[in-house]
Parts: C-alpha cells; structure tokens; sequence
C-alpha cells in the first residue's frame, strides 16, 4: 500500500529538493556546529590539537561504523563487530611479537573469515543477523579471554611501524583517521559505482526484488559481513596503534554501541538500504566530539551521560533519512 | 446491518474535490452523488487520479477545496477512523489483512462503532467477536470459520473477509453506507470472480457500492452507472446502458482500441526448443509437467487457483525447487537450478507481485532497469551511470513511461509504468532466451496492458520463448501459439492455436 | 566512474574543503612530540584526577583526595568519569590536555591496556601523570621519561595473602571457601587472587578453594555467582573471599537470603564505608572477619602530589631509584576489632594530606613506600 | 522485516496437504515445544553433570534467578511485538532503582516515603518511557536510537541522583529479603515475574490494546488504513516497558539491599536472546509471553548450569553464545526457503 503518487512532476518539488540536500549535508553540517559550538566555549581547544583529539578518538569508532553501514544496507545488523576488533587485536599484538611484520596482513585475512562465518550461518540458515552475530559475539568475547590468558597483551617488538599509525599524520590527522577516510571514499565508491555495491543496496531496499532480479543475495550479504569483519580488524590496528596493547575489556571493546550511533547519526537507516559512506565519517566524528567535548566544555562529570544520551537522540532527529510514509521501526 | 429505506438523500455527495501534490493536480474539481442502493462503477487509467480520490474518501488524504456529504450532512475526514465511523467500508485492492491474526478479529478490528459492542473498556470479549463476525459473514453468505488465522487462508477466502470487513464498518454507521471496491476482482480467476460478482450484488443491500476495476466487461456487468476519470478529472457519468465498452474504452485513454490480431507461426519440429520441459515435478505443486516453447513463440497456460501453474513459472526460473524431471535450455540440460543462473542462462520473469518482487521501490527507475542486465552500462564489475542514463532514457522513449524521468524513484510510478520498467529490465538482455510472464496485466490500465503486450509480442518475434500465464482465458487465446491447460498440477490439455481453435468454454472444461 | 561527477557534487566539495581546513587549522606533521621536562609553574598547572565512575566509594574516595589537595596547593581540579569505558576515558583525558593547562594527573585506568596511550598523549602535552592499579608490565615509566612520573599500587599479593589468612582462621584452618575475583584481564584483581592461592598454599593446606567466578566488580553480578554457588556446594561452604568490597556486598546478600549468612565468613578489600557500617551493626554475627586497609582518598593524593613534584621540578624522575618509579604502597591487614585504629584517618583527610605534604609521596603513615613492582604473578603447581 | 508471506506462499500453504490435529498441534506450537525440549534435554545434561542441579535448592535457585530477567523480557516482548526495540532498560531500572531507594528508609537517612516510592520509581521509568514513544513516533528516530539515547539518560539521572554519598541500603530487612522469599513454592520474585508475564498475556490476547499491538506489528500500514490509533498504541507499548523496567529496578535493588548506578549492568543481553530465543520475531507480530517465559527460564538454566557443570569462566559467553545460535538455527531450520527473507 506504498502511496502511489504517480504524477510527481519531473525533478520533484522544492520540499523534496531541500530534504535530498540535508540528507547530504545534514552530518556534516550537525558535525561543524557542535565543533563550532565547542570551539567558541572553549577557545584554547583548537589551538591545542582539538582536531587531532577528536580525529584520533573517532579512527576506531569509524570504521567499525563503516563496516557495521555495510550491514546494515543490506538490511542486517552486526553485533559481533566490536568483538571481532578486540580479538583482532590480541591477536595482532601477539603475532606480532611473534611472527612480526607479516601479522598485520595475517590478523586482517583472520578477522574477514570471522566475519564471513556471521555471513555464510546468516545467509544459508536464514536465521536472523540480530540474534546470530549475538552469539557469535559471546564467542569472540571467549576467544579474547582465552587467547590473552585474560589478561593484557603488550606489544614488545615490531610495533614502531603500526605505532607510526597513530604518532603521525598530515596536519594533525592522525594516520589512524585517515586510514578510515580512504576506506570510508572505498566503501563510497564500491557501494556507488560496482554492480556488488549496488546489488547490496538493492538487497536493503527490497531483498524479494533483489532475489528475482537474479541477485546472488546470499553471497552478497556474506560479502558484507565479511567486510564488515575486515572493517572491524582495522580499527583493532588502530587499538594496537593507539595503545600498543589490548586486553578483551579494554580500549576497543565497547566500540559496537557507538558504532552503531556513528552509522545512524550519518544518515544510515537502521531498516537497510540508506547508507553513504562520507556521511558515516562525519557521523563518527560527531559520536567522539560528544564525550571529548562534554570534558573539555566542563559539563558536571555526573551529569556527563545525561548529555550523551541527549545529544544522541537529538543528533539522530536532526541526521535522519525520513521519507513522508516511511516506517519507522 | 438494516438495509436503507431512506430515499431521496444521498449517501454520499462531492462538490468540487479538489488534491495537489506539489504542483502537480491529482483531482481536479470533482463532483458526483450516489443514492441509496447503486452500485457505481469507478474507471479510469491508473494515474487518472482514481486513487486519490479514494484516498480522500477513506480519510487518508484531507482535500485541498471542495466539500463532502455523508447521508445529507457535511463530513470532514481527518483520517481512516473517521471514514469508518461515518460508515466508508473499503475493500482493498491490495488486501490490507493481518496476516497474524483471526478471521474474527480482522472484521472486528475496523475501528469503527461496530466493535465497540465486542470490547468493553478495551476488554476483548472473544465469544461476541466470534459470534459478530459469524453474523457478518453468513449475511455475505460465507461459511468461513471466524477462528482461523487469516495467514491460513486462501486468496478468496481473503477477500470475503475483507468484504465481510467493509460491511461491518458500515454496520455501525447512522443511514446508509457506502462499500468500496477497489479493484477487488484484479487477482482472482475467472470463476473465484464470479462468486465476488454474486456478493457485490447482494452488497448493495447494505446502502451503496463504488465497484473500481479496470475489467470494463465486469464493470458493464455489474453497475447501474458508471464514472469515468481522466488526468484528475471526471469526464463521464453515464449510465450502464447508455454506453458501449468501445466508448468507455475511447472517454478512459482519450483514442480507440488498438489491438491487432496475432500472427501465428506452427513449429518446425526439427528446430530445437529454446526451453524443453520433461515430466517435471514438485511435491504438492504439479507433476509430470512436460511441454516445449520454440524461440519466437508464446505459450499461455490456463488454470485456476491451485493448478500448480504458478508454481511451474516459478520452478522454471529457479525460484522454487524441482523434485524431479528435466529442463532443458537449447538442447542443453541444466542442473541445480537458482535464479542467478536462470537470469544468467537467458531467462527472464515478470512476476505478479510486481511491488514486492518485481522492482526496487527505492531505487531510481534507471537503476532498476539496469540492476539485473546492465548491458553497456557496466564494465565487468564498474558501472558506468552515463551509460545508464543513456539506456534508460532510450527504454523510456520506446515505451513512453510517465512521467518522462528516470531518476525518479520507480516507487512513485505507477503500476503500469511501473510494469513497463520490469519487461525493459529483462528485454535489455541481449540474450533473452526465454521470457516467463506471470499475470503481466494485473492491476493495469487498458493503455499500460496495450503497451506491455505489444513489448511481449515484439520480444516474441526478436526470438525468444515467451511462457505467459494471463489474467484471462480471453488474454491467452490472443497472445498463445499454443495454450496448455493445468489442473491440480498436470497438464489436462494443450492446443496448438495455428491448427485448433478452442473456445474459452473448452479451456474453462479441462480447468476444474 | 567519473571524477568531474564527484567534483560537481557540492557535499564533496564541502567535504574536502572541512578536511583541508581542519588540516590547516593545526599545523604539526607528528601528532606526539617530545616531552617536556622543564619546571613548570604552579599558575600553569591543572590537576586532574581519572576515575572509572563516580559513584564506587573508593572511586569517590579517589575525588576527595584529589579535591583536598587541589585545595591545598591551590590548583584548579578536573574530574574524569570513564563512565567504565576505556575509549570515553581516553578522549576526555585527551579532550581536557587539549584546553591547552600542563596537567598533574592521576589515572585509575579503566583497563591496563589504556596505559600506554595516557602516558604518551600525557607526555606529547607536556603534562605529568602517575598511574594507579593497572598498566602492563611491560611498560615501565623509565621507558616513556619523566612525564610518566610513577606507577603506584598497593600490594595485590599482600592483600590476597592477608584476606586469605583472616578468612582461613575464623572457618578454623580448614572447609571450603569460594573465591569471586573481579574483571577477567584486571591485574589488580589477578593478583588478589595469586595472593590468596600463595597464602592457602603456604599456611593453610587444609582449606580448599571450591570455585573461583569472576564478578566484574559488580555487586549484583556476585549476587547471582554467589546464589549459583550456594546452590552447588551448599554447606560446603565454609567461607567467602572476594576481590572487592562490591562484590562482597552482593555475596553477603545471597547468603542471607540462603539463611547462611551466620554460618559463613566473608573478607575482601577496601573497607568501604558499607563494610565499615555492617562490621559496625555486627551483621550476620560478625560475617565479615577480614579486610585491608587503603584508601582511595589517600591513593589519588599520593599519585597527584607525586605528579606535581615532578612537574614544579622539585623531583627528578629520571634520578629516582627504581621502586619510586614503580611503587608498592603499604596496605594494613584489618580485623574487626581494629577498625577503629584506621577509621582515624577517615575522620581528617585534610589533617592526612598535610602530612603527605609533610612528609613526602613515600613516607606517609599509614601508607609508607615499601616496595617496588611490578609485582609478578607466582606460578601455582597446584 | 519478516520473512515475506507473499500471496503464492500463502496460497501453497492454503492448499497444502490436510494435516493430523497433532501434526497441526506441533506446527502451531513448534516454538513452544522445542524450548521446552532444549530445557529438559540441558536439565538433564547437567543434571548427569553434576547431581546438586536438580536438588530443591538449585531448581529454586534458578526461579529465583529468573526473575528479573522475565520481568524485564515481558516488556522487551511488547516492544519486539510491534517491531523496535528497547535497549533503555539497565538505564531505566538504574534511575528507578534509585528513586526507589531514596524515597524508602534507607542508610543515607531521608523520608521514608511508604507506598509514594513504588510509584514515583513506576513513574519516572514509565516517563522515560513516554519519552522514548513520543521521539519514536512523533520525531520518527528509531526506537534503537531513541532507547540507546534514553539509556544513558537513566544512567545519568540514576547518577546525578547518587551524588557523591555512599551507597545507599535498604534498612528494612523484610524488604531487602523479600525477593528471595517462598511463596505458593516459588521464590517471590519469579512469582513476580510470572504474574507480569501472566499479566502480558492476558494483556496480549484479551485486550484492544494488546491486539492492536499485534496488528501494529503485522503491518503497521494496514493498521493505520484500518484507522487504529497506531501511534497510540506505540507510545503505549512503550510506556509499559518503561513501567516494566522500573518495576525490574526496584526488584533488582530489593535484590541486592542497595543500588548504584550499574545496578543493572548486563540485564539487557540476557533478556533479549531470551526473547528471540522465546520465538518472538524481531520484525513484530509474532510471539508469545509463554515464549518469553520458556526463553527466560532456558538462558537461566543454562548459565546456572555452566557453573554447576564447572566450565571455565573464559567460555561461558562462547557456550551461551553457542547454544543461542544453535537455538535459532534449529529453529530457522525447518522453514529455510529460497525465498524466505530474513534480517
């Protein structure tokens, strides 16, 4: 019963113009103003690496959220992303201790297969990505435990090149943040202009149209959970490059909440098929300007998640890809 | 449910509806009336604004000018709630059921006053439920059970309670009420259609029948007078037995009928088949299905709900599963059949359910007509969206879809633009072996039904096997070369249309 | 794919204007520089104290401390809740080095592995940071220079060891005990419990762990082990040691429910204020038999006061003998009846930080400096 | 979301086969049974594993456990019912738990408020509540976001409500021993639980409310065209949940005696997978309160029995973990279909 306005004239009306533009925009243009914002209370913050800060911090939270837009285009969630980092992580830390220079290579192939066991249990049994990657996140949270002998695993040798990630960057960007701008204008580009891309978007729109245009829709969804397990073993290079460590409930384990806040508030639609992979950027930067900024204005430590949740709800509101008869879920 | 004995007020009465979209009019200065006890037919090609005058009927959309009256008294709907209450019943042409729940609970769950006497303080009271929709329906002479779960039911059995679902929101209106049908005929077979016709005559006992359908025999048949819409515009009211189904025709499209008649070809025996079926099975489906269609023919298959013909069309494009036998493409046997390699084999299918599985609602047109056979407009992986735009924009010339714009998305077209799309999507294959329509014209207009099948003819004759499974015995004596027959999922019968010439009667025999 | 088509998109253009902006706004090519290690001035200094929640008592107790001695040397305070988060702890640490302040910090790391960033990013500001409870072993302050001015903790192993004998007298030398360590990669905790195993091993052969479930430091989470527990060893169940007060806090509820609360004895670490009040009520019949002595008020001042010498160059890291780098602070066995002898400290916190300032980072009663770390966990063959 | 039920597919099942009335027993309550199976067959498992498990004390043990969980999954059920999502809950107990507190006798001192505890808790849990269904339905955020946002808004109340005092303890100890307390055999607050669970369903089946809600969940497009008050019903549903978690609030600081802002910590993700586990679909419009029950009751088993079993604490999570996946597979197993659409 989708309205069937048939006699929308050519190019649509203003209203329509005006709201295409602001889902364009509309991250980037939330992003800028809370910067902005931030800027005028606490001039010193730009002077002293602002940028580099909120860049730094927003690295990880970035391309775990680029890998988790991926899935949620194709209509699927993926709770088992910020595990597969952390257990990327330990892993990375410990071969690289081990084997050296070729870990990172090693760690990256590692967590793509986690990531396509989510998608091949998903796309061949059909049970729902919700509950499946919940499972499967129970899991990798064991491996890191197991694995670490639950404990904190240091990186002693071979490190200075993965380090070099984080200590260095191009104007105050750190490498960490850049590395997920160029998989964020990959992530653009595939979704935009290769036939997979499109055929994922087309599977998040409307998966029985897709099944009946002759889309291989299981494969596709495994390539999206596998990249989005690729994504997720990023942004544990980027904990090691950060930290130089990892341990299973530290830095990198609670990465799956704000990911998903950084998709959304970059205009993902959580029902599949709204995704663009520049705007996440901005959305992830905004997620990591929340906390740093509420520290850094002097909001009341007590009332620090008050304002969280707050800025959440209403950075969403305002990012929001809504049409007029749309459903919301 | 006391029938009306009022006379002399309408039942319902518009003055000037007026509806924009944008800049763009939909109704244009609407008015009409309808007494106690008629049953009015509704037409008009799909975007001559028929749904949106519906849509203000049942509250779902407020005019823009113009007044209406319900019984004499002048009615504003705010939403559905409202239309219901004033006793507006609609019967959709989508069926718009829950699925998850009771017979009972679907006719009792219009919230209009008729369910108020089955919950108390928003109690549910399940034994008057039960007992008011057992009422309802035997008024409709229905003898479903009101406890079984709708997802259970049949597709006629669906659209009783439906009817038994408008007629029980008018239940509870003061005066009389109004039943609209919209399209409620445009699924259902030949003989599930008559049984529908029964009902709506004895519906107008209820107060008055708006019948929309785009059959215009059904609509001769059926109503006393009928209206007729053009680009937002009323532009007839005539009565039944003052026009023609040619006039109609003529004051619907603004031109005359265009059909011509088809040209038959016999088969050359020693040609291979392009699709060769053998004794295919599926378990409950159909059985021992053999049969073949030679490149540049079309094969129509006839049979009513449950002859397994459905299921076949899909089975032959890899959408449901094949127990046993054999299909063969070219001469060439296939094995472990799916739908990507039946697309990438040369077969196409134009499914019935266009909205959920024929197209992308969110996608632009062009991206819809390029998703499946991207042609020039992808190298290997990489798309390439001037070429899309270009293949698009030529598809759209050649099949004059409205509006003229691909980048819109194919959701807002309407069905038969819409329908257009999916046969370019699969005509834009340049090895299009074989073609499977399944209810090409369902839900069309009779200018968008022309155009899809003069493009099913033409890609018949550009070469490939064309299996189509029409809407009406009518449709498939037109556009077969040969027509098989199915009944409980075999095949009772097959003409070869160049040597026999079968009446519908004889079709309709080997159907049940 | 075309690249005029993307240029044309006005979004990109506004997308790359932003990034090159932002690139030009802060012009450095190294986002860490070299440390700084000339004295600074007290005008110059803002003191900030990193907490994992506001709301644990010895998390608070960490507050306190810090706003007293903010007070006395007449410093502006910052307070960082991690909110549990190792990632929200780093940005708002970054977030506040970023208002431009040289900072004296001290740092309750949420997770070990946060340690190497704090220092760094504390060390690329200039600023001076002592971490508390947790870092990895292998990083040691020396290797990062004089920024990271110490690591301080107290004794995991002599907690473990002293919770473990109160516990292993009162039940009689010998029966079962249940063990509730808290975070699984915590080394605070890991010790406890190395402690615990060492002391049983060594003095009380007779008493046997039954089962060891890590409780996140969360009391209901105990609750729910210890209800598990009550139900698979029953009375069994002579005794129950836990890493924390929190925890012991929802272990002594379930066994209450279960009726046992006078039948079994309880010891754990920190002496919260809730431990003191239910040692005073006499709950459960003196359920509580052991517990440590430390002080989070006493932990932050020390770790700040040790920051901010290093900082107005009143001390040189670099020239400070190994345990003063990696520290192990004193910590007292209590039993019940001597609790009033440490309450003391309690009463006058502000009379104990003029001490600290007294008497230096290292000698302050009852706190003395008495070893050095990193403390390593013995191999059990057991 | 769900799997889509296309007219062919409705029709194929229309003209199926005439089935036994217990082979159509089966197919109606296939959830139901197989729960039920899996909680006798691990029942059993761990019973061979470790005898103390089926003793009086553990089976009570496990009633007590589950609680909280099952109050907290009743809600989660009409939220899942009609499609979205809760994940405000631990925020939500947390300030409610709170409020609760402070407002009963409690070691920090302060006004004994009586009954006016309960329900100003009640209250402020079902505001946040109201508050997550008016964002959802008026401003159209979705629920995931409205009620991870209100998530750490309950957090940060329960916060700035904590202050800087200690840890605040009921200092009544009839209340602060009444959750594990027996009554008609069953420790209270399971007979909590079942009683908010019993209420759910009669909710569910008996009332326009809880129909509406399964309608919503159906189809929420035919709902509106239907002219039922669907955004109503939304804010409803959510306005119950958040009612619901406050009542799990004050249980779970009843529980411990005392509250701090974590109180809650780690409830969400027991009583989600119990849900789904339970056979309630997250598209909406399916599922069951017994479901839940079931649900609940197999996650509780299961994590009491790991420990009985003395499986190491490093795979407990890869043991739920597993088992949870091997439910909704062998659950999903039997309709697999090549066009069966799952999210």
């Amino acid at each position: 019963m989708t309205a069937e306005i048939n006699v929308v004239p050519a190019g649509g009306n203003l209203k329509v113009k005006l709201a295409k533009a602001w889902q364009s925009v509309g991250p980037l243009v939330v992003f800028l103003t809370m910067f902005a914002l931030v800027a005028i209370l606490t001039p010193t913050f730009l002077g002293n690496g602002g940028v580099t800060i909120v860049a730094s911090s927003a690295a990880s939270v970035l391309l775990v959220a680029l890998g988790q837009s991926l899935v949620l285009n194709i209509g699927s969630i993926d709770l088992s992303n910020a595990s597969i980092t952390i257990l990327g992580a330990i892993l990375l830390a410990m071969t690289l201790n081990s084997v050296g220079a070729i870990a990172p290579l090693f760690i990256l192939i590692v967590v793509s297969i986690f990531g396509a066991i989510n998608g091949l249990i998903i796309a061949f049994t059909q049970v729902p990505s919700f509950a499946l990657t919940l499972g499967t996140f129970g899991i990798f949270q064991s491996a890191a435990l197991v694995v670490s002998g639950a404990t904190t695993v240091y990186v002693k040798e071979n490190g200075d090149a993965i380090k070099a990630l984080y200590q260095s960057g191009i104007g105050g960007i750190p490498m960490t943040f850049a590395l997920g701008v160029i998989a964020a204008l990959v992530a653009w580009w595939f979704l935009r202009f290769t036939r997979p891309g499109l055929a994922m978007t087309a599977i998040g729109k409307n998966e029985s149209g897709a099944i009946f245009s002759g889309i291989k829709t299981r494969w596709l969804k495994v390539l999206a959970f596998t990249m989005s397990g690729f994504l997720s073993g990023l942004a544990g290079l980027t904990i090691i490059a950060q930290a130089g460590s990892a341990s299973p409930m530290g830095l990198g384990s609670d990465l799956l909440l704000p990911g998903i806040a950084a998709a959304i508030v970059g205009g993902t639609s959580i029902s599949g098929g709204v995704t663009n992979p520049l705007n996440v950027v901005f959305g992830a930067l905004s997620v990591a300007l929340v906390p740093i900024a509420s520290a850094a204005v002097g909001v009341p430590s007590q009332a620090q998640s008050l304002v969280y949740g707050l800025v959440i709800i209403v950075t969403v509101a305002l990012t929001l890809s809504r049409s007029s008869n749309s459903i919301v879920k | 449910m006391t029938p009306s004995t009022k006379s002399g007020v309408p039942v319902i009465a518009l003055t000037n509806i007026e509806k924009s979209f944008g800049s763009n009019k939909a109704v244009k200065g609407i008015s009409f009336s309808i007494n106690p006890g008629e049953v009015v037919g509704l037409i008009g090609e799909n975007g001559a604004g028929k749904s949106t005058l519906l849509k203000i009927l049942t509250g779902m959309y407020q005019p823009d000018a113009g007044s209406i009256e319900v019984n004499g008294k002048v009615v504003k709907f705010k939403n559905p709630r409202d239309s219901i209450s004033a006793g507006i019943g609609v019967v959709h042409q989508e069926q718009s059921l829950f699925t998850n729940l009771t017979v009972a609970e679907n006719i009792a769950m219009n919230s209009g006053k008729g369910s108020s006497a089955s919950t108390k303080f928003g109690i549910y009271r399940w034994s008057q439920i039960y007992q008011a929709a057992k009422v309802t329906l035997e008024a409709i002479g229905s003898k479903l059970d009101p406890k079984a779960v709708v997802n259970q039911l049949g597709f006629v059995d669906r659209q009783m309670v439906e009817i038994a679902r408008a007629v029980s929101a008018d239940a509870g209106a003061d005066g009389s009420s109004l039943v609209i049908l919209d399209e409620p005929t445009s699924v259902l077979e030949k003989h599930e259609t008559e049984v529908l016709e029964k009902e709506i005559r004895k519906l107008k006992n209820f107060g008055a029948v708006i019948f929309v359908s785009h059959r215009l025999d059904e609509i001769m048949r059926n109503c006393e007078r009928i209206l007729v819409m053009r680009d937002g515009e009323l532009v007839a009211d005539r009565k039944t037995s003052e026009v023609t189904e040619k006039q109609l025709f003529k004051l619907m499209i603004g031109h005359d009928s265009r059909a011509e008649a088809s040209s038959r070809k016999s088969i050359d025996s020693k040609e291979t088949a392009a699709i060769e079926v053998n004794s295919l099975s599926r378990k409950g489906k159909f059985s021992n299905v053999s049969f073949s269609v030679h490149s540049g023919r079309l094969t129509a298959i006839v049979g009513a709900t449950g002859s397994g013909r459905e299921e076949l069309a899909r089975a032959l494009f890899g959408a449901e599963k094949i127990d046993s036998g054999s299909v063969l493409l070219d001469g060439k046997q296939i094995n472990n059949w799916r739908i990507p390699k039946a697309v990438k084999s040369g077969i196409g299918y134009v499914p019935s359910e266009r909205k959920i599985e024929g197209i992308i609602g969110g996608f632009t047109a062009s991206e819809n007509l390029t998703l499946t056979h991207p042609g020039k407009s992808a190298l290997g992986p990489f798309l390439i969206p001037r070429a899309r735009k270009k293949i698009a924009q030529d598809w759209f010339n050649a099949l004059d879809v409205r509006p003229n714009d691909i980048s819109q998305e194919l959701g807002r077209f309407s069905g038969g633009n819409q329908q257009k799309v999916v046969m370019a999507k699969w005509l834009n294959s340049p090895e299009l072996r074989v073609l499977i329509l399944d209810h090409p014209l369902r839900g069309l207009d009779p200018g968008a039904a022309e155009t899809v099948n003069a493009e099913i003819k033409r890609a018949c004759k550009e070469g490939a096997a064309v299996i189509l499974l029409a809407d009406t015995l009518e449709e498939a004596l037109e556009m077969g070369d040969q027509v098989l027959v199915m009944r409980d999922g075999e095949v009772t019968s097959s003409y070869d249309l160049a040597k026999q010439n079968p009446s519908t009667l004889d079709l309709l025999e080997r159907m049940v | 794919m075309s690249l005029k088509s993307i240029l044309t998109k006005p979004v990109r253009m506004i997308a790359a204007l932003t990034l090159a902006s932002s690139l030009a706004l802060s012009g450095c090519t190294s986002t860490t520089g070299e440390g700084s290690t000339a004295p600074l001035k007290k005008e110059d200094l803002v003191m900030v104290v990193s907490v994992i929640n506001t709301t644990n008592p010895y998390f608070a107790a960490n507050i306190l401390g810090a706003q007293v001695l903010a007070k006395k040397l007449d410093i502006p305070l910052e307070i960082v809740d991690s909110q549990g988060s190792s990632q929200v702890e780093i940005s708002k640490i970054q977030a506040i080095l970023a208002k431009g302040k040289k900072v004296v910090m001290f740092v309750n790391t949420v997770a070990s592995s946060d340690a190497p960033t704090i220092v760094n990013d504390v060390k690329a500001a200039g600023g001076f940071v002592t971490i508390w409870w947790n870092k990895p072993d292998e990083l040691n302050p020396a290797d990062i220079g004089n920024n990271f001015v110490a690591f301080q903790k107290h004794s995991g192993l002599e907690s473990g060891a002293c919770t473990a004998s109160a516990l292993s007298d009162a039940i009689g030398k010998k029966g079962g005990i249940i063990a509730l360590p808290g975070v699984q990669d915590s080394t605070t905790s890991a010790t406890r419990v190395a402690g615990m195993y060492q002391e049983l091993d060594a003095n009380y052969p007779d008493v046997t762990v039954l089962d060891e479930i890590p409780s996140n430091w969360d009391p209901q989470l105990a609750y729910k082990n210890s209800k598990d527990l009550i139900a698979k060893h029953g009375d069994k169940i002579k005794g129950v040691w836990t890493a924390d007060d929190g925890m012991q806090i929802g272990a002594m509820q379930a066994f209450k429910e279960a009726g046992m609360l006078e039948k079994v004895k309880f010891v754990s670490d920190g002496l919260y204020p809730e431990t003191v009040a239910a040692i005073k009520s006499n709950e459960g019949n003196g359920a509580i038999v052991g517990e440590t002595f430390h002080r989070g008020y006493m932990a932050s001042a020390i770790g700040l006061y040790t920051a901010y010498l290093a900082a107005i160059g009143e001390i040189d890291p670099s020239t400070l003998p190994a345990e003063k780098r990696d520290s192990l602070f004193a910590i007292s066995c209590v039993t019940p009846d001597k609790i009033d002898e440490y309450l003391q400290w309690d009463n006058d916190v502000e009379g104990w930080v003029d001490t600290l300032i007294e008497n230096g980072p290292w000698d302050t009663a009852p706190v003395p400096l008495v070893g050095a770390g990193p403390e390593k966990i013995p191999a059990r063959n057991k | 979301m769900a799997s889509t039920a296309n007219a062919k597919s409705m029709n194929r099942a229309a003209t199926g086969q005439p089935t036994s009335v217990v082979a159509s027993f089966i197919k109606r309550n296939v959830e139901v049974i197989s729960i039920s199976a899996s909680i006798f067959v691990l029942a059993i498992i761990f019973s061979i594993l470790n005898p103390r498990f089926a003793s009086v004390e553990n089976l009570e043990n496990i009633l007590n456990q589950a609680g909280l969980p099952l109050i907290i999954a009743v809600g989660a059920t009409f939220v899942i019912l009609i499609g979205s999502i809760d994940l405000s809950v631990e925020g939500v107990m947390s300030a409610a738990g709170m409020t609760f507190v402070l407002m009963t006798a409690n070691s920090r001192g302060g006004t004994d408020y009586g009954f006016w505890a309960y329900v100003v808790a009640i209250g402020l849990a079902a505001a946040l509540g109201f508050f997550s269904g008016v964002l959802f339905t008026k401003v159209k955020v979705p629920s995931f976001i409205v009620t991870l946002g209100m998530w750490y808004v309950g957090l940060g109340v329960a916060t700035v409500l904590f202050g800087t005092d200690t840890m605040p303890f009921l200092t009544n100890d009839d209340l602060s021993t009444w959750a594990s307390q027996q009554n008609l055999g069953m420790p209270n607050n399971f007979l909590l639980g079942l009683i908010v669970a019993i209420l759910g369903a009669l909710f569910l089946r008996f009332t326009s409310f809880g129909r509406v809600t399964l309608a919503v969940g159906n189809n929420e497009e035919i709902a509106r065209g239907n002219g039922l008050k669907v955004n109503r019903n939304k804010v409803t549903v959510f306005v119950i949940a958040g009612a619901i978690s406050g009542i799990a609030g004050i249980v779970a600081t009843i529980q411990l005696g005392a509250v701090n802002p974590t109180i809650a910590a780690g409830n969400l993700f027991i009583a989600l997978p119990a849900v789904v586990i339970g056979g309630t679909s997250l598209a909406g419009g399916k599922g069951s309160m017994l479901g839940t029950v079931l649900g609940v009751i197999l996650l509780t088993t299961l994590t009491n029995g790991l420990t009985l079993a003395d499986v190491s604490p490093n795979f407990k999570t890869a043991v739920s973990g597993g088992i949870l996946i091997l439910a909704i597979v062998i659950t999903a197993w039997s309709q697999r279909d090549r066009l069966r659409i799952s999210k």
